[in-house]
């Protein structure tokens, strides 16, 4: 039966590509899990092109105990079904540190699986929950949404006074719990919340929302999504006339969100860990120095150095503790670390894998089209 | 006051552009009866193609002889597209099993998509600011800008030289009557692949007029907002009523303000979940659309 | 008691009466034609009674029950089943499996039974395997059980089609232009076939344009002309009614015969 | 009424699916199971796209209520998964009665919109965190692994097998169906709805039977699947996903097992496999999936009819 031969035909292909690719034993594997392709695939591939210069410049030092390092990448694409695949293909192919994922769905997805193989995770996943499970693998280099949201809502009622703020999220899970955390704190701390709505990501035309928020004539309008979002809402918004302040959240933080708004850029806020390139940390210029030459451009955004420090602290701490037992370089980081210089600022960690002190600032974007501090904590 | 009417400004500005683009897929189901799933995908396709164009002419010409290029190179260039899409995806599968057809439009909606990916790659890419230069109009409070004005008058203009098209040239007949009957058509000496060639052109060169737009006015064009403007204006065309051009153009219109609409007076959160129970509500009740004819089946 | 009357059964289309205000009555066990130029209205009439089309006024009563409006499926059930102009079979399926398709009514199956197979499953589904089997020798289909209906020629697939509407096991069998399509061969089978199921006690409504048949085979017979009955009679009565012929040869419609 | 050879090749597949694990990496058994599940839900939409001939692009709401029933009632509410299980079949089924009752006789391409606006809403609702239990965007995580007495299913090999279970039981089941009265009247009102009705198929009734029994299996499949990731969320379930299987029967052959399974695995087990061409794999799957169509326009292994029993030919 002809059919029959086309099953055996599928089986043999089958068979080849499960076998388990032969590695040379003697190399310490990294774990990327990034979102290759799909929404986030810039997000995805630029972690993926940093960790990969990080390794290369180790490697030509002769690499890490005396090891070369090797690189695997696994794409999930930004969904949770495939976050967990990608965590056990790797978690097979022996890598002792995974760098990922993105976003925080994918990141919690494989959060228990790396846990259960005691394979150390670090992630740029700015969702509280990340830390809450208890999972002594995960180490989060960034800062979670709560003390982001915390410190915007300070820069609300502290430094800008506002009387009357509307806020608006997409539904993605980082920005409603970004957003769902900032209202709250400024309701916390006495402020006057008169608008909170949702927006579909990538609809592009949000001018209805913006009208009914004119009608509530609000200070300031609060958009805690991303940048190709935040660029147009700035656009419209005064495009309608609208006299607000725009403050977008840290996902607005890029340099295509001044392109996007174009001169109405001019006067927007935004609240975030500093820019790339506004890092004063000698390490920074460095990094994005040997990134511009080797990919002729720059990492996609600050989220990609996050990442970058994640892995740095991990390679530092094999190297202290000389050991690849991870259970050893994960005490070395919860307890011994301390102030390890960063890109993206001085690195500790708690006990519970959270990274500790937060740098956000607010920017606001000058009529030079740069970056300007507004605010920043104490 | 000024709300309504501004959302109305809003409303008709997006429902302009999913008309334009509901277009393309009403005439190719008029003619095929095939959702053309890829159509949304050519839209985005066309919108960096202008991009291109206006990035390389840009400084060359002056601002209307480029505004002017642009759009003419890239209706050719995306009419193109539709032609390459139809010979390659379609025209095999004409007398296959009807949802043959549904799945090879899906599988070049894919190509498309992650093609525009691997070309210009996953980051979005952003129009240059002023093409069109930027004043701002304030009518007592309803504020509309020039490019919304350019958007409303082209997108009229357009849809009446289609409507005219249709309805008084030999080929429009010919394309009527195609939709009718295909097999009597061809019977009655029309060329059929001739038609269907032709109504991928003219959906595809709409379409490409509705990328543009997406671009000059909204700025950001990202590989996979294809499915987006797709599915709203392939909503638009049903609830005209699909196969019938003026449906697409009223349902594109309707669809724009009562997404306005919802958003303005409702609840943004659900105004997506409501433009589409909108759609189920009028398939229960009206399933030809607002302007289409019910069919009896023949027995 | 008659087993079928029309008493003024009218349908509109759009502003078109198709049929106009007709009363027929057909009693148990007969052979019953309707005729009349194309476009008449037969088919329609035919769509009123299996419930396909529902009348604008009129009443249609089976067996002394009103089933106007009633939808196809239960006048099926009730023992009224039809055969298509066009032949309309399950092209892709067995020949086998057309017939047994017209066991549906008659299988006791329950819904589950498509889920889970109880002992009474595989009793009822052979009793009506059994049945098929029976019609396809009536028939003389059996060589042709596993063969796909579609691709059998016309003939056959005019008896596949009888096949499976006697499979209902119907008490009227209407039979939508029998004879269209077929050789003077199979014209005689037709004639033979139809006798015998008369036999079975089946009555039967029948359009046909084919005015030999009809003559040979019906006992009475309505004459319809742009939707309006403008004769009724016995064949021979028929035949010489001036207003039919006018009817028939006022048109130029030579092929007709 | 399967023949011998058919029997034969079903138990070496089966044979081959229950070694597999033992030889296969983690990941590859995390790939498999998913296939398993998803094949589940490929023929169950099957009941609806190729049975009875529906163009229902909305069937991922069937299988993300059993995914959210079992993971709301367990999470929120504290119940056992075993207990959970009936309410993820039933749930499903009312809801696709609910459902499809006003559309059903829609022609085809307008139940496929009418599907798709269902589907968007379902997804936008389990993202607005309707009644506060769905857990917005985020979905559900945590979920507890299914006890059956003292047994726990939670490791991986554990819930192939589970899934495996489930393929078989739904096998069997749409065995029933092709060979039953309900299963015949499916393919005749859709290969010719106003035949059957003449012949006295209540075409209305067993259009909503084929919703009510696909919407059971893609609810159980979605415990399933729940149980796999111990978590749910709307992207899951999403009309991009309903177009997936939709997609999977068609390539496979609508009404075909063997091709229904062959779908699944060529439009998901594939791609997995070549992950290593991440960003031109989805290129290439579209232009196979526009070849496939034209070679074979019924499917890589089109159904074949004649199901019928031998005795009727002979003697």
């Amino acid at each position: 039966m002809k059919r029959w031969s086309l099953v055996g035909l599928l089986a043999v292909v089958v068979a080849l590509l499960f076998t388990v690719s032969v590695f040379a034993a003697d190399v310490i594997k990294i774990g990327v899990q990034a979102p290759i392709t799909g929404k986030f695939a810039s997000e995805g591939q630029s972690i993926d092109k940093a960790v990969r210069l990080v390794v290369e410049q180790v490697n030509k030092k002769g690499g890490l105990l005396g090891k070369k390092i090797v690189v695997i990448t696994c794409d999930d694409e930004g969904k949770a079904v495939k976050a967990a695949i990608c965590a056990r293909k790797l978690v097979n192919d022996g890598v002792i540190a995974v760098i990922g994922s993105y976003t925080s769905t994918c990141t919690e997805a494989a959060e228990p699986i790396y846990y259960r193989a005691g394979v150390l995770q670090t992630s740029d996943g700015t969702s509280d929950t990340l830390v809450k499970h208890g999972y002594w693998t995960f180490f989060r280099n960034s800062s979670p949404n709560s003390s982001e949201a915390k410190f915007t809502a300070e820069f609300f009622l502290k430094k800008q006074h506002y009387k009357r703020i509307a806020a608006i999220s997409d539904y993605s899970t980082f920005s409603v719990n970004l957003t769902t955390a900032v209202v709250k704190d400024l309701k916390k701390m006495g402020g006057n919340v008169v608008y909170t709505g949702k927006i579909v990501s990538g609809s592009q035309n949000f001018t209805p929302i913006l009208t009914k928020i004119k009608s509530y004539h609000p200070d300031v309008i609060y958009f805690g999504g991303y940048y190709t979002d935040g660029g147009l809402i700035r656009a419209q918004m005064v495009q309608l006339g609208m006299k607000a302040d725009f403050v977008g959240g840290d996902s607005n933080d890029n340099p295509e969100f001044i392109k996007l708004a174009g001169k109405a850029a001019v006067g927007a806020y935004l609240i975030d860990v500093p820019l790339p390139e506004m890092l004063p940390y000698p390490a920074a210029k460095k990094f994005l120095k040997a990134y511009r030459a080797k990919y002729h451009e720059n990492p996609a955004s600050i989220w990609t150095l996050f990442n970058v420090d994640g892995l740095r602290v991990i390679l530092y701490a094999i190297q202290k503790t000389k050991s690849l037992d991870t259970k050893k370089i994960a005490h070395y980081l919860h307890y011994e670390l301390k102030n390890f210089p960063g890109i993206t600022g001085p690195i500790s960690f708690a006990p519970n894998g959270e990274r500790i002190g937060s740098a956000y600032m607010a920017y606001i974007i000058g009529p030079d089209l740069k970056y300007h501090i507004v605010y920043r904590e104490k | 006051m000024e709300i309504f009417l501004q959302q109305l400004v809003n409303g008709l500005t997006i429902g302009s552009i999913y008309a334009l683009v509901a277009l393309g897929y009403t005439m190719v189901y008029g003619v095929l009866k095939l959702i053309n799933f890829a159509h949304g995908d050519l839209v985005a396709l066309s919108a960096y193609i202008g991009l291109v164009i206006l990035m390389q002419l840009a400084g060359v010409l002056s601002p209307a002889l480029l505004i002017l290029i642009t759009f003419i190179s890239t209706m050719v260039i995306t009419a193109i597209g539709g032609i390459v899409l139809e010979r390659a995806a379609y025209r095999p599968l004409r007398r296959a099993p009807r949802l043959s057809a549904v799945v090879s439009a899906l599988g070049a909606s894919m190509v498309i998509e992650n093609g525009i990916m691997l070309i210009w790659g996953p980051m979005p890419k952003i129009y240059p600011a002023s093409v069109v230069p930027n004043i701002n109009f304030d009518l007592h409070g309803v504020y509309i800008s020039l490019m919304q004005i350019l958007v409303l008058v082209i997108s009229l203009v357009l849809m009446v030289a289609l409507y005219l098209f249709v309805n008084r040239t030999k080929l429009g007949t010919a394309m009527r009557a195609c939709a009718i009957d295909q097999d009597a058509a061809r019977l009655m000496g029309i060329d059929v692949d001739k038609v269907i060639v032709t109504t991928f052109v003219i959906g595809s060169a709409l379409g490409a007029v509705g990328g543009l737009f997406i671009g000059m006015y909204y700025r950001g064009i990202t590989f996979n907002m294809g499915w987006i403007y797709g599915l709203n204006a392939f909503v638009a065309a049903i609830i005209g009523g699909i196969g019938n051009i003026p449906g697409a153009m009223l349902g594109g219109m309707l669809l724009g303000i009562f997404n306005a609409f919802i958003s303005g007076y409702i609840s943004s959160s659900w105004s997506m979940a409501l433009t589409y129970v909108l759609l189920i509500i009028i398939m229960i009740f009206r399933p030809t659309g607002i302007l289409g004819e019910r069919v009896a089946e023949k027995v | 008691m008659a087993l079928l009357e029309l008493d003024n059964v009218t349908k509109i289309f759009g502003g078109l009466v198709a049929v106009d205000s007709l009363s027929i009555s057909i009693e148990k066990g007969m052979i019953y034609g309707i005729i009349g130029p194309n476009g008449a209205g037969k088919t329609t009439v035919f769509n009123c009674i299996t419930g396909v089309y529902k009348p604008e006024k009129g009443k249609i009563i089976f067996k002394g029950k009103d089933i106007t409006g009633l939808s196809p499926h239960k006048i099926a059930n009730m023992g009224i089943t039809r055969t298509f102009q066009t032949i309309r079979l399950f092209g892709e399926m067995s020949v086998a499996e057309n017939i047994m398709s017209g066991r549906h009514s008659k299988s006791r199956q329950k819904w589950w039974h498509g889920i889970i197979h109880t002992p009474f499953y595989y009793k009822d589904e052979k009793e009506n395997w059994l049945k098929v089997r029976e019609y396809m020798e009536l028939f003389g289909l059996t060589h042709l059980a596993r063969m796909t209906a579609g691709s059998q020629p016309y003939g056959i697939q005019r008896k596949i089609e009888m096949a499976r509407a006697l499979a209902t096991e119907p008490e009227l069998l209407i039979l939508d232009e029998p004879a269209a399509g077929l050789n003077d061969k199979e014209r005689l089978e037709l004639l033979e076939t139809i006798r015998k199921i008369r036999g079975m006690g089946i009555t039967i409504l029948l359009i046909e344009h084919n005015m030999d048949l009809v003559m040979n085979i019906t006992e009475y017979i309505s004459v319809l002309n742009f939707g309006k009955k403008i004769a009724e009679g016995k064949p021979e009565e028929i035949q010489n009614n001036p207003v039919v012929i006018e009817a028939y040869l006022g048109k130029e419609d030579e092929d007709e015969f | 009424m399967m023949n011998t050879k058919n029997a034969l090749y079903y138990g070496i597949f089966f044979l081959v699916l229950t070694v597999l694990p033992f030889f296969l990496t983690s990941n590859w058994i995390s790939v498999m199971t998913t296939f398993l599940i998803y094949s589940v839900v490929s023929l169950s939409q099957d009941i609806v796209l190729g049975r009875a001939g529906m163009f229902d692009m909305g069937h991922a709401i069937f299988f993300g209520l059993g995914a959210y029933s079992t993971a709301i009632l367990n999470m929120v509410y504290g119940w056992p998964i075993v207990a959970t299980i009936p309410v993820a079949i039933i749930l499903p089924i009312i809801a696709s009665i609910l459902l499809a009752a006003p559309i059903i006789h829609l022609r085809g391409d307008y139940l496929l919109v009418t599907t798709i606006g269902f589907n968007i809403v379902f997804t936008q609702a389990l993202k607005n965190n309707v009644f506060g239990i769905t857990g917005g965007p985020n979905g559900i995580f945590g979920v507890e692994p299914l006890k059956i007495f003292s047994i726990t299913f939670a490791s991986q090999k554990s819930i192939y097998f589970l899934a495996l279970f489930i393929l078989l039981l739904t096998l069997a089941i749409i065995h029933n169906l092709e060979t039953s009265k309900p299963g015949r009247a499916l393919h005749y009102l859709n290969l010719d709805s106003l035949a059957s009705e003449c012949i006295g198929i209540n075409t209305r009734f067993y259009r909503l039977y084929a919703f009510a029994l696909s919407a059971a299996i893609a609810g159980l499949a979605g415990v399933v699947f729940t149980l796999q990731f111990s978590a749910v969320s709307p992207g899951a379930f999403n009309f991009i996903q309903s177009v997936l299987f939709f997609t999977i029967v068609l390539v496979g052959g609508p009404s075909s097992i063997p091709g229904v399974l062959l779908g699944t695995f060529f439009m998901f087990v594939v791609p997995e496999m070549f992950r290593q061409f991440a960003e031109a794999r989805y290129l290439v799957f579209g232009v196979a999936m526009i070849l496939i169509m034209i070679w074979r326009p019924k499917g890589i292994w089109p159904v074949k009819f004649g199901r019928i029993p031998n005795y009727i030919t002979k003697e």
